[in-house]
């Protein structure tokens, strides 16, 4: 986040999208949080806007708090050299985003992976399977609920 | 010039050809480790351990597991220290924790064996062996005792 | 009239040339490639899952298990999300020697892509050439700290120990060494016309393409792309050292070969460089016995080997993580395979895959 | 000293020691038959043995390595160790194998492999057969081994092994084609194809010096032709893991393996013969040169093999038909022209 202040983008993009955008987290942790019905729009903007050019999806992951889910985006842009969190909640209840493999199609590999270990579904994407448990494996590993023998760390 | 570069590679080859050889004959001659090396086995110093456990907290896989009781003078000491090399990482984690550096490797790397309980290692037995092995080796005047010890031991 | 059909040749998980346990199904139309889908997951051993419940401190071992030919790398880059997250800075030896511990494994790891490079074209004495002078660097890792592949070596506010007396000479006999083998390496390889044939214009990844499907790392710079966080994004004490990152024109196997090659004379450089300005001091900071983090996530990247290495860890206040991931260089670079590989034959399949250099240890977390 | 030595001169010894109590000429004749045809089977098996201790142990030399060291002095018995490994593996089928087919291909392989032996002179006058049409009979029957390579391929169910046979033929039909027509430049200027005469022709000067193209036209094909690095595609064990081999077990196996150091030894054995001047040579006992100067081809070959990667397919192709049998036409018609203004001349 060298040369971007992440409040500019905030308040560039409340303008356009109203309260679907949020400022959590602060300092290096500051993050834009985004609503899911919204999102696919808010990235095209991060991407093609001459301002941002996030042209590169660093990293993408998605952590279990237990009440809801939390995509996590960490995009990087080459040519401003700088980079943006930017997060996406959704429900246990319904645990389906829309997949940003449009946007970057190196989110192939990772939302697989997501939806292999945290079992959440990226609509749209183009070939959504397990990617590192087998295929007939049932549960999402990665799930806090998920808790594999010997795991409780008193047994080996 | 085509094949110029095949050439020069054949006589990279032709040189090696009568260059000194980097075999290592592993039975007969053995590389000395060096003095961090960490791997083998533990080598437990019960005179120094002081049973506090510290060990067992540090490991991150669960290797070390040991008991401890309390005596008369409400000093701890160990009644078993089991270390599950096959379960080790080697990260020296333990050797680190240890406030009386009563731990150390035994810098052997010679650990497979033929079946996998031979891989849980009594630290405490060898320990003692080896505490009355140097105890009758001291004990020179007693020199009958020493050969029956010795072959008691074996026995086992 | 002769009726043909595709058939599928499944290429792994036991398979001479898949680098470990990748499975590779192969759609042929004869000799040539139509779809090539990797399968992974054979070496899945659930490290993320396995953090949450080891404390941060414990961690560190399981990173040496991700990408294990170059270990160092991944123990700094867990090491640095950390430290930025608990706010610790580091004592400035402990700085010169993890740079100059993973630019040697940068080196080491090379050395790897090189001979198993060569050995999957089919010349096995190159790959015994790249192990031996990999072996050097191995030596000196296990003099400082007593492994040769999985160091546990950088830690929080540091490293574990400082290098022994005979570390620097022993460093300073195989920097000076190094230049020759390379030019050996150069010859036995490089100028090898069939080896020139084989790799020059198979598996082209454009710039734009390898930009959007995520590749990072030397596979990145081949296509032509300036990427390298050592430059962009300097971490640790990168800023003082004067070094070049080799780029690619085409991005096709040569270039990521050859960018390789100059890469560890790069590494090479910048060993030497710390090693003369490298201060004499303590090795590690202090820092609270008992590592605990404050509420917060953390998202840090670093160069690997093998490219970006991010580590995005979150934290509840509590001794143990509340979730890590890794963004795994090698598997997100896995996915460019299949579009590299259609249209080339079989024999292409396995260059394609060496240089990609995907690690299946890292692949499959 | 040299008649004594000489094969021709034991092979006479023996004639007469069997002639001295076999009553009948037929049937001394059948004796020496038998001794001969075991004398060349005990070379291909010799020579396996030692081809493969010698084949390891250039290759860790190559790599800094020692090689095998620890069976019998200096590692030596290696190879007659793992042979009696082979011996006593199991023998694996694998399911869906065309039963006939996939047991006859190793012992097919062998028999050309075997047969082209008949032709070479080991020494002066020490030829089983010195057909008048040697040349061809060896070009003939080596070409044969592209069945058996199909047959295993085909037979064993096995996508790699079918890859692998497919790769074989498309291979070794293909260098057949400059291998002849290196070897026609030597017959041109002999004038015959009879392995005597072509040895005897270089009693002054050896043919590598009048043909050098055909020398090394003649290397790469063979190296193609036997199969080996960097043309070893049929096994290529990075991409096919062993190719046709992939699904033979043990003996069967070890056939096959004989038969490529039998083969490596008939392409050197030719290639002596055509061109390094045969058992010429001062000093020494013919048959000796003839296995000194065999012996350096050999070593030629594994240098060859420890040294350059693979080719890949289009490559190899290519590789024959544009490059290798345009000089090689090239070749044959600068003899003639040679041997025209060589005759217009004199």
């Amino acid at each position: 986040m060298s040369n971007l202040d992440i409040n500019e983008v905030l308040l560039a993009l409340q303008a356009a999208y109203g309260e679907a955008i949020q400022l959590i987290g602060e300092g290096s942790q500051a993050a834009l949080l985004i609503a899911p019905d919204q999102m696919l729009d808010v990235f095209g903007v991060l991407k093609t806007n001459e301002f941002y050019q996030f042209n590169m999806l660093r990293n993408l992951t998605a952590v279990d708090y237990l009440e809801y889910m939390e995509i996590v985006y960490h995009l990087y842009s080459l040519p401003l050299r700088h980079s943006i969190t930017i997060k996406v909640r959704c429900t246990m209840e319904e645990l389906t985003i829309p997949s940003v493999t449009k946007i970057w199609p190196s989110a192939n590999f990772q939302e697989r992976e997501i939806y292999d270990l945290l079992g959440v579904n990226f609509t749209g994407h183009p070939d959504l399977r397990r990617i590192l448990m087998p295929e007939e494996f049932t549960e999402h590993p990665l799930r806090k609920t998920y808790n594999f023998v010997g795991n409780t760390g008193e047994k080996r | 010039m085509l094949g110029k570069g095949l050439l020069k590679g054949m006589r990279v080859t032709f040189k090696t050809f009568f260059h000194k050889k980097e075999t290592l004959q592993y039975p007969e001659t053995k590389l000395t480790m060096p003095a961090r090396f960490r791997g083998g086995e533990l080598d437990l110093n019960t005179e120094k351990c002081i049973a506090c456990g510290l060990c067992k907290m540090a490991c991150p896989n669960h290797v070390i597991e040991i008991t401890t009781g309390t005596d008369e003078a409400k000093k701890r000491y160990l009644k078993s220290y089991v270390y599950h090399s096959g379960l080790c990482l080697y990260c020296n984690f333990c050797v680190e924790a240890c406030p009386t550096k009563a731990i150390s490797w035994d810098k052997n790397y010679e650990n497979a064996r033929y079946f996998r309980d031979e891989l849980d290692v009594d630290c405490l037995a060898i320990a003692t062996q080896k505490l009355t092995n140097k105890i009758s080796v001291d004990d020179k005047s007693n020199g009958e005792k020493d050969n029956t010890l010795k072959g008691g031991i074996l026995d086992e | 009239m002769v009726k043909t059909e595709t058939y599928t040749l499944n290429m792994g998980p036991q398979h001479p040339s898949t680098h470990g346990v990748l499975q590779v199904v192969l759609e042929l139309d004869g000799e040539l490639v139509i779809q090539a889908i990797p399968h992974m997951g054979y070496l899945h051993r659930g490290i993320e899952k396995l953090a949450e419940s080891r404390t941060y401190t414990q961690f560190i071992p399981y990173t040496d298990r991700l990408d294990y030919v170059s270990s160092m790398g991944n123990n700094w880059g867990y090491c640095l999300a950390v430290e930025k997250l608990m706010g610790i800075t580091v004592p400035e030896r402990a700085e010169y020697l993890r740079i100059i511990m993973t630019e040697l494994n940068r080196m080491a790891s090379h050395l790897i892509f090189m001979g198993s490079l060569a050995i999957d074209l089919g010349a096995s004495t190159g790959m015994m050439f790249g192990f031996r002078a990999r072996e050097r660097i191995l030596d000196l890792f296990d003099m400082t700290c007593g492994a040769r592949q999985t160091y546990n070596y950088i830690r929080f506010g540091g490293v574990s120990v400082d290098i022994p007396p005979q570390f620097i000479p022993e460093l300073k006999r195989f920097l000076a060494d190094f230049p020759a083998m390379l030019t050996e390496y150069h010859e036995l390889l490089t100028g090898n016309e069939i080896l020139y044939h084989r790799l020059k214009g198979t598996g082209v990844i454009t710039a734009e393409r390898a930009l959007e499907i995520g590749l990072t790392g030397p596979a990145l710079r081949a296509s032509g792309v300036d990427y390298d966080i050592r430059k962009v994004e300097p971490y640790g004490i990168y800023d003082r050292f004067d070094f070049n990152v080799p780029l690619g024109t085409v991005g096709d196997c040569w270039d990521r070969y050859i960018g390789r090659m100059e890469e560890m004379k790069q590494s090479a450089s910048i060993v030497a460089q710390a090693l003369e300005q490298m201060p004499e001091g303590e090795v590690m900071a202090k820092i609270p016995k008992v590592i605990k983090p404050p509420v917060g996530d953390v998202y840090h990247s670093i160069e690997n080997p093998r490219g970006e290495l991010g580590f995005y860890i979150v934290s509840d206040g509590s001794t143990k993580p509340y979730r890590i991931h890794v963004r795994r260089p090698s598997f997100i670079n896995l996915q460019v395979l299949n579009e590299t590989c259609q249209g080339l034959l079989i024999g292409d399949v396995v260059a394609v895959l060496a240089t990609l250099d995907s690690l299946m240890g890292e692949v499959d977390c | 000293m040299q008649e004594i030595t000489s094969l021709f001169q034991i092979a006479k010894m023996l004639r007469a020691l069997l002639e001295s109590f076999l009553p009948d000429q037929q049937l001394v004749d059948i004796c020496m038959s038998l001794i001969n045809i075991g004398a060349i089977f005990t070379i291909i098996s010799l020579t396996a043995v030692v081809l493969v201790y010698a084949e390891r142990k250039v290759s860790a030399f190559m790599q800094r390595r020692s090689g095998p060291n620890r069976v019998g002095p200096k590692g030596t018995l290696q190879s007659v160790a793992d042979m009696i490994k082979l011996m006593a593996k199991e023998d694996i089928m694998p399911d869906g194998a065309d039963k006939w087919m996939w047991m006859l291909a190793p012992m097919l392989l062998f028999i050309p492999a075997a047969a082209v032996f008949v032709v070479f002179p080991f020494d002066n006058k020490a030829i089983f057969a010195d057909l008048n049409i040697g040349i061809f009979y060896f070009i003939a029957i080596s070409a044969q081994s592209v069945l058996p390579f199909m047959m295993a391929g085909w037979a064993s169910n096995n996508k790699y092994s079918l890859v692998g046979g497919m790769r074989t033929v498309a291979q070794m039909l293909s260098y057949e084609v400059p291998m002849v027509l290196s070897i026609l430049g030597i017959v041109m200027l002999v004038g015959s194809m009879r392995m005597s005469t072509i040895v005897a022709a270089q009693d002054q000067v050896w043919f590598i010096f009048l043909q050098p193209i055909a020398f090394v036209v003649y290397v790469i094909t063979a190296t193609a032709e036997i199969n080996r690095a960097p043309f070893d595609l049929v096994e290529g064990e990075s991409e096919l893991v062993a190719g046709p081999f992939t699904e033979y077990t043990g003996m069967r196996w070890a056939l096959f393996f004989l038969a490529e150091y039998a083969n490596l030894l008939a392409v050197s054995a030719i290639a002596v013969t055509l061109f390094l001047g045969g058992w010429n040579g001062p000093w020494l006992p013919g048959w000796i040169w003839f296995f000194l100067k065999v012996g350096v081809m050999i070593f030629l070959f594994m240098w060859f093999r420890w040294t350059f990667p693979r080719l890949r397919i289009d490559q190899l192709m290519s590789f024959g038909w544009k490059v290798l049998l345009p000089l090689a036409l090239v070749n044959v018609i600068i003899t003639g022209i040679g041997m025209y203004i060589y005759e217009f001349f004199s």
